[in-house]
């Protein structure tokens, strides 16, 4: 079942959906949600570009997206049923607000002068309820003595309270959430609670809604579950990482949409040691990042794609330190400033090659929300084991999406080692910054540590030494061992593993990112249709499991979905020279399961 | 290759303890030796272990300084210097972090990272080697040299206005600023002892020869023949004395400063202009006497620390804020973060 | 989407020929309408053809100007506007080149290249809308925020001193330095036809409201209860005067401003500190009564024009250089150029 | 013939190599040279730091590097002995400065105590020739009354007047140099010109050079020559290209080794109405560029790697902006500040994939310091005729390194078309910025032009109007156009030749940028042999040559040497899924013919 709440951005649709999927996973359906944000802080009330949208997909099947098309759409104005109506299942149910209706609103969403559509016949293949909500609510909290503003205000709880009694959840978990964020105006607090009571009973008693849902609970696996957005997951798994490995977090960052609110989550955290540090600007932000690694801190710099072009110099920096720092991407549409609210899978190949010299990283990237989680520890696992930068690529859909999350406990983490070196590493007394372990990983000195007082920098250095050298075959040997190191690292993570389907299908998708989702969605749903299919989904972008290329060889076609021009395909192809075949979307949106099967039939049929 | 420091750090160490292995590369002739020489010597008696050290430095000739001190050090790349040592002083405020700039590297590519520290004002050192030049590049003017000089990039003279540094510093909200030069080591020492002491961003220029490709660019300042006259050291609480036989002062006409003759009976030591480092105004306006050289009006460059206030460091405002939060809300246990305060149960 | 100018251009423009057919997206009550509209109306009489006016912005709510004022423009990257200005100026001298930014854009990631702008002087207006947070990315707080604010970036409050925007660009050698505020429109207008006269780099701070994340910041010198005794209105050649009733004014103690009464016999108007634009000194202390707010000691706001002085600007120079050089040299014939003086036959 | 003159930075190697390149190319005489500087500005004097060397590769067959092996080595010291020897041939001429194997230069030169190198059996396989050019100067200029500092200035004169009498030339094209140079202190002109002369009368009495030899002017082809560097070449390819498209020329640089002398001679053309601006950072360097190519000039910014990696988010502003402009990256050894001094191809990757979002560019590499013309001029021609930032990429060994070059006249060069639009394109007389032509070029304007007054920005736009866009399946058309764009240079491109070899050759090297001379130079002698090889060289990386796929199909091996780790061999491989075979060579030096011969070799007999 998928619910779109849709208006404009002062209606509150994002708290909406958020209570809306908080009490729906509190009563333990699977979910996912997506949130979209209009462009402009805020744009013309009523306008197109000020629509604000929140969809959440939630049942007792497994979900892996927040659906293609949605069963019921909330729409509080003209605007909201204008832009969202097209993805609205055929048949599927309208609930509006007429006083969102009237002459002006039709003007502002760009209907034709005299054209209302809940007025005439467009809407025919639809099941439409029209409720005027302001004027519900006004009686409802007539007593109340609210300016018509502050009336206004309550507007969404109304409609949440039907939208309750539609799908037969119980108003408790917001009501509580009222109470807790308005204690201190109890008025403000009443009012919101009425109107969501008003709206449960508008729905119980005038029996103007002929459908009722009920949704069983989920088939999740047993545990314990919370819902999580992919910017908080990556916050809470920095933070795990910190202690787990016992450094203190130190994040370098300059505020950018959509990366900025794990800026905001994470310098919540004073009391767990976190120093976050707002920078001048992104280069100033790895930069500190860098500083505060090099005095044993866990460094990481959080941005999105035009921060990574400012940090691509700094990168290389930190990759000849070889130090550890993490560096975040969440990915939006561009290239430039492009479309800063909208997802994208577009700075790929930036990550792999978007540095002057031979500068090879570890790229990790993000499944889902959730799996924000994981992937961060592990990218911050991996840049302190192995002493070096790490871009963990996650992105704007995933960041702002939630979906529940069977959270682990401290125990259940994997250990991080972090070895500080306080001694001289050769027989004879001296000490080699730049000798390596059987990993190539050279030792970490603290500033401080007496004894080992040493210069590091971004000439090339000699072998061992870590001292200035332009010797010719240093230099070679020194790039072939920067790049040993980074390739060494796939002895240290997962062997791929099919995620579902035949070994030998005939179509293999090969997922990265965010578009797990899609692609599970659809493999479910061909699987059960008892297709050839299988899929792999690549978490460790560089250095790529080892039996990649052999998993890769056992089937006809492979085919790649991306939100982007075709990258990882390109590196695919280079690596192994199989003609796997794209699929490409760069329209800021996800894709929809839909999408995949029509392109993995034709690969079937082909 | 470093060898282990064989002293304990608590034996006295002296200026040989803070010399690498490694061959000085400058230029012979290059005024970055002197400032290493009085770097090392006065190192041993600022009261830190030698480990608790650290030099940061960016790209330029000068920033090849932090190989030649055997502390802790990075070389970092062009103009980021500044930016990195934020990040290792807010991370650990109990080292001594020093930076080691360039008029190119700090002014030019890394000016905004230099004005920022100086707002946010780590306590951190700030050493610009300032030969009005790029060195390392070999000679293309910078931010500070003078207009109309003739460089690699500049055939038919600059026709740029430089940066008048300190007044740059100030205008950043610099707590201190101070300027010195190669060719006094006496000077420079105590200028440097009184940044380190200075808890919070001291910036010290330190005029510095370029042989190669900006000889001479600070001798009036320097040598013999007109040091006297042209030169201005200033000191805390002492009135503004210069002059071939400190004959010369310096008098406040209202908002002018102008040159009095001390000897000439008209005006005694009395009337002079008593140097206050902490009167910003003032500060500024001594700044400004780099400028009136330009106009015709010919005042003398001041050297020592020019204005040095206390304000609160970044660094012991987040360890503040930290042990605040802290102190009121207690450690979360890992566990609590992972769950969050919704859950809820699949069976 | 562009309808051609059906006026020709000898014709008089209004404020209308600057509004282009799009949507205004700021929001409601924003401080940038204000703005908008200052500019629409002077822009008629300011004695350009249409054509010739061209916005450069950075990113952020203020940045989106540039799509609201039917001339050139550009909308660049965060913090660059005044770099790509430069090359424009540089290259077009005749444009009149207009930087809209804001206190991020400009002070944050743009602080190297705003500085170094002004020190190069180039003939461009700055219009900084300064509302003291980051507005685009929904509420952080930036170089000017006041220390202690709670943004979602300082949840426990800033603990950074803010840049003093003026005394930041008389650092950098601004020729010219001025402040007005988006509730006062007549005072915005005259401050920005000066800036518009002005042969230079012309810096104008606007403080601009932003009722979404930083309400309120400035109305005590905007709103009927307070601003006549917070903000002080500075003209070249007058005293300054400020209060309920014109009855306050500043006066020098040597090197202290202090506040008098008028009205208590005390002090006449002929007491009183006469600004005077001119005088870098005065203006750096104007330029200070910002910061005396915050150290008990309470002086006004100071707007209008605190400092313009004329230097060369760094177009004309060039463009001066160039032709000296070609008067010299004359063009030399392309083929002359690619032989060279040194070449050799091979039959 | 190959001479190498090596010493102390501070002996004037640089200069006495250049004179005598000029010499010989006056004398026509073709050749290649390759400066190699110290890494530090003035390394202390005498140590193996300090060595500065100016080799020339002269003679009358064509000459396509500076070779592998030289004939002669002259060496001013014991350091310069030491750290050059390894590439004289066995049997090569030694030219010694005994004066500069004193003890303290051997001890410099970290020779073991009392080891001289020229009184032990060490050079036996040498002929060595000790000349004590310091004394002999001494004498030579005794009555000038020089300082001694002033004579030793003059060693390298002496040494050139040897070199000239032993390869039969004549010094008077020197001479002419020094009395230009020196025309303001006849007394220099004159000990430098005495010295030369001492020198030649050296060789031409003492009889202690028992070879002389005389080469034979070139084969070139027929025409009017000039020796030039790759960097005056670009310089004068700017200036070419601004004229015959009537733009003015304004240049936004940051100094970085080796790209600075660009500046540097740039800056001199002020009567040509050249525009440099040596900006305070390399981001402000592209941003002027951006702004004054606005503004209707040919905007160029130049820089080396580190400032490549920061000017990455202003490329991506350039390409949404669709405005003409050229970024020159001169490479050097990476990553980080790397091996500033040493040449490398490592930023190829970046040039293609170093900015965020899907930002394609045209890429030109330069092949030789003549092609340095060509390549910058086309560079120029494909940015101002297809509005469209484009890299074009060289390094340090053709920056600095000098060939002769047949130079065009004006007349010859194509012309540059640049077209400024001053009324509407529309029947509606309506200005559509962004509508294109058939090669999906959008029209320029001039700020200035009445009636088109336009915004343009970094935010994706709106197909035809620029306008500010978020419409998915726009954002989706603009990133395809913008592709389509790029793609559709291919058509204004020459069509891939091979370079030199059979067409259906076993084994086909292809090579790009730099390494074409020593590829050429392999290929001259193994095409000689008899061997079946084919060599194309590729000067458009960005699209590539229409035809390029087919011509690589047909060779059974193609081989791709690179100065990096392997990066156009990346690109081959995804784009046409061959098996190309790569040769890595990372150690700041260009390949020797010796390396790729061997490669071809081995791949001929497999
Ligand atoms: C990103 C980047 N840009 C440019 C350079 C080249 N570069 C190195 S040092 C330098 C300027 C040096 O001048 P300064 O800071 O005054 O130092 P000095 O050599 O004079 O001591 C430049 C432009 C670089 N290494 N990195
Ligand atoms: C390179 C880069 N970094 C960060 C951002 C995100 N960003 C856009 S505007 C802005 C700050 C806006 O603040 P300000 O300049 O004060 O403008 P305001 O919105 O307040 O008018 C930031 C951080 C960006 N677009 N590009
Ligand atoms: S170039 Fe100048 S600054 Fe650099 S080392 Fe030589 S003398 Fe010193
Ligand atoms: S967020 Fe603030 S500054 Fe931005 S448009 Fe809204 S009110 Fe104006
Ligand atoms: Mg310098
Ligand atoms: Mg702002």
């Amino acid at each position: 079942m998928v619910v779109r709440f849709s208006g404009d951005s002062g209606d509150g649709m994002q708290l909406t959906g958020m209570q809306f999927t908080d009490t729906a996973a509190f009563l333990g359906k699977d979910l996912a949600t997506f949130p979209e944000f209009p462009a402009e802080i805020r744009a013309p009330a009523g306008t197109l570009a000020g629509v604000s949208g929140f969809q959440v997909h939630f049942g007792s099947k497994d979900i892996y997206t927040p659906g293609d098309e949605y069963d019921v759409l909330v729409a509080m104005n003209a605007a909201a049923l204008k832009s969202d109506l097209k993805n609205l299942k055929k048949g599927g149910i309208i609930i509006t607000n007429t006083a969102g209706f009237d002459a002006k609103n039709l003007r502002l969403a760009e209907y034709p002068d005299g054209v209302n559509p809940l007025d005439d016949t467009s809407l025919d293949n639809y099941i439409v309820y029209k409720v005027n909500v302001t004027s519900l609510i006004k009686d409802a909290l007539s007593n109340l003595g609210l300016s018509n503003k502050e009336l206004e205000r309550s507007k969404n709880m109304f409609v949440l309270g039907m939208l309750y009694w539609i799908f037969d959840q119980s108003p408790e978990y917001t009501i509580q959430f009222i109470q807790e964020k308005f204690a201190k105006s109890p008025v403000i607090a009443d009012a919101n609670i009425k109107a969501l009571r008003a709206g449960w009973n508008y729905g119980d008693t005038t029996e103007i809604f002929n459908t009722r849902f009920k949704i069983s609970t989920s088939k999740l696996p047993a545990g314990t579950y919370r819902n999580i957005t992919g910017n908080n997951a990556a916050v809470i798994a920095l933070i795990a990482a910190a202690e787990k490995s016992g450094s203190p977090l130190f994040l370098g960052s300059y505020p950018i949409t959509p990366a900025s609110d794990i800026l905001h989550e994470l310098s919540k955290y004073k009391n767990m040691n976190v120093r976050t540090f707002q920078a001048e600007d992104e280069i100033a932000g790895i930069c500190a990042a860098i500083g505060a690694s090099y005095g044993g801190s866990l460094g990481v710099t959080t941005t999105s794609g035009p921060g990574m072009s400012l940090k691509a110099e700094a990168m290389g920096l930190a990759t000849m330190l070889e130090i550890p720092l993490v560096i975040i991407n969440i990915q939006r549409g561009g290239p430039s400033t492009g479309l800063p609210t909208k997802t994208e899978q577009s700075d790929l190949m930036q990550a792999f090659y978007g540095r002057h010299g031979e500068a090879p990283l570890p790229i990790i990237a993000a499944a889902s929300p959730a799996d924000c989680f994981e992937a961060v520890y592990e990218a911050c696992r991996i840049a302190l084991e192995h002493m070096t930068p790490v871009i963990l690529l996650s992105d704007g859909y995933i960041a702002n999406g939630s979906e529940p999350w069977k959270f682990p406990t401290g125990d259940q983490l994997q250990p991080i080692n972090v070895v500080f070196t306080d001694k001289p590493n050769s027989e004879e007394g001296i000490f080699y910054p730049y000798r390596r372990d059987e990993r190539f990983v050279r030792p970490r000195v603290k500033p401080g540590t007496p004894g080992l007082e040493h210069r590091i920098g971004g000439l090339e250095k000699a072998n061992e030494t870590g001292n200035i050298s332009y010797d010719a075959n240093n230099h070679e040997l020194m790039v072939h061992l920067r790049a040993a190191k980074i390739n060494a690292i796939a002895d240290h993570i997962p062997l791929q593993k099919l995620d579902s389907g035949n070994e030998n299908a005939k179509v293999l998708v090969l997922s990265w990112g965010s578009t797990y989702g899609s692609a599970k969605g659809a493999m479910v749903e061909l699987l059960e249709e008892g297709k050839d299919v299988a899929h792999i989904h690549l978490r460790y972008l560089n250095p790529m499991p080892r039996n990649l290329g052999e998993l890769l060889k056992n089937h006809k076609h492979v085919m790649i979905p991306e939100i982007n021009d075709g990258q990882l395909i390109r590196i695919i192809r280079d690596r192994f020279l199989i003609p796997a075949v794209g699929l490409k979307k760069i329209k800021g949106l996800p894709f929809t399961t839909g999408e995949i099967k029509t392109k993995i039939n034709e690969l079937l049929n082909s | 290759m470093i060898e282990t420091n064989s002293n304990p750090v608590t034996e006295r160490l002296s200026s040989k303890d803070f010399a690498p292995d490694q061959d000085v590369k400058w230029c012979p002739g290059c005024g970055d030796y002197s400032i290493l020489k009085q770097v090392q010597t006065i190192f041993p008696e600022l009261g830190f272990k030698k480990e608790d050290y650290v030099f940061i430095s960016g790209i330029g000739c000068s920033s090849r300084f932090t190989y030649y001190m055997d502390t802790y050090g990075m070389h970092s790349i062009h103009g980021r210097a500044t930016a990195i040592a934020s990040g290792l002083k807010a991370s650990r405020p109990e080292l001594s972090v020093w930076v080691v700039t360039g008029d190119g590297d700090a002014l030019s590519i890394g000016g905004n990272h230099f004005i920022h520290l100086l707002r946010k004002n780590f306590d951190i050192k700030i050493l610009l080697f300032n030969n009005q030049i790029y060195g390392l590049t070999k000679g293309q003017y910078s931010p500070t040299s003078e207009t109309g000089i003739v460089t690699k990039s500049s055939p038919y003279g600059s026709i740029e206005e430089p940066f008048n540094t300190a007044e740059l510093a100030l205008g950043a909200k610099g707590s201190f600023v101070a300027r010195t030069l190669d060719r006094d080591p006496k000077h420079m020492q105590a200028v440097l002892r009184q940044a380190h002491v200075h808890k919070g961003a001291s910036f010290v220029e330190i005029y510095q020869n370029c042989p190669v490709f900006n000889d001479g660019a600070f001798f009036v300042f320097s040598e013999k023949e007109t040091k006297k006259e042209e030169a201005l050291y200033v000191e805390h609480g002492k009135p503004l004395v210069y002059g071939q036989n400190a004959d010369k002062g310096i008098k406040l006409d209202g908002f002018k400063p102008s040159i009095v003759d001390l000897n000439d009976g008209t005006s005694s030591i009395n009337d002079l202009w008593i140097h206050d480092e902490k009167d910003k105004v003032k500060a500024g306006m001594l700044a400004a006497f780099t400028d009136l050289n330009h106009n015709g009006y010919h005042l003398p460059r001041p050297f020592g620390v020019l204005y040095s206030i206390d304000r609160p460091t970044y660094e012991v405002q987040m360890a503040n804020q930290i042990e605040a939060v802290l102190k009121k809300k207690g450690k979360t246990p890992l566990n609590e973060i992972l769950s969050g305060d919704k859950t809820w149960e699949i069976a």
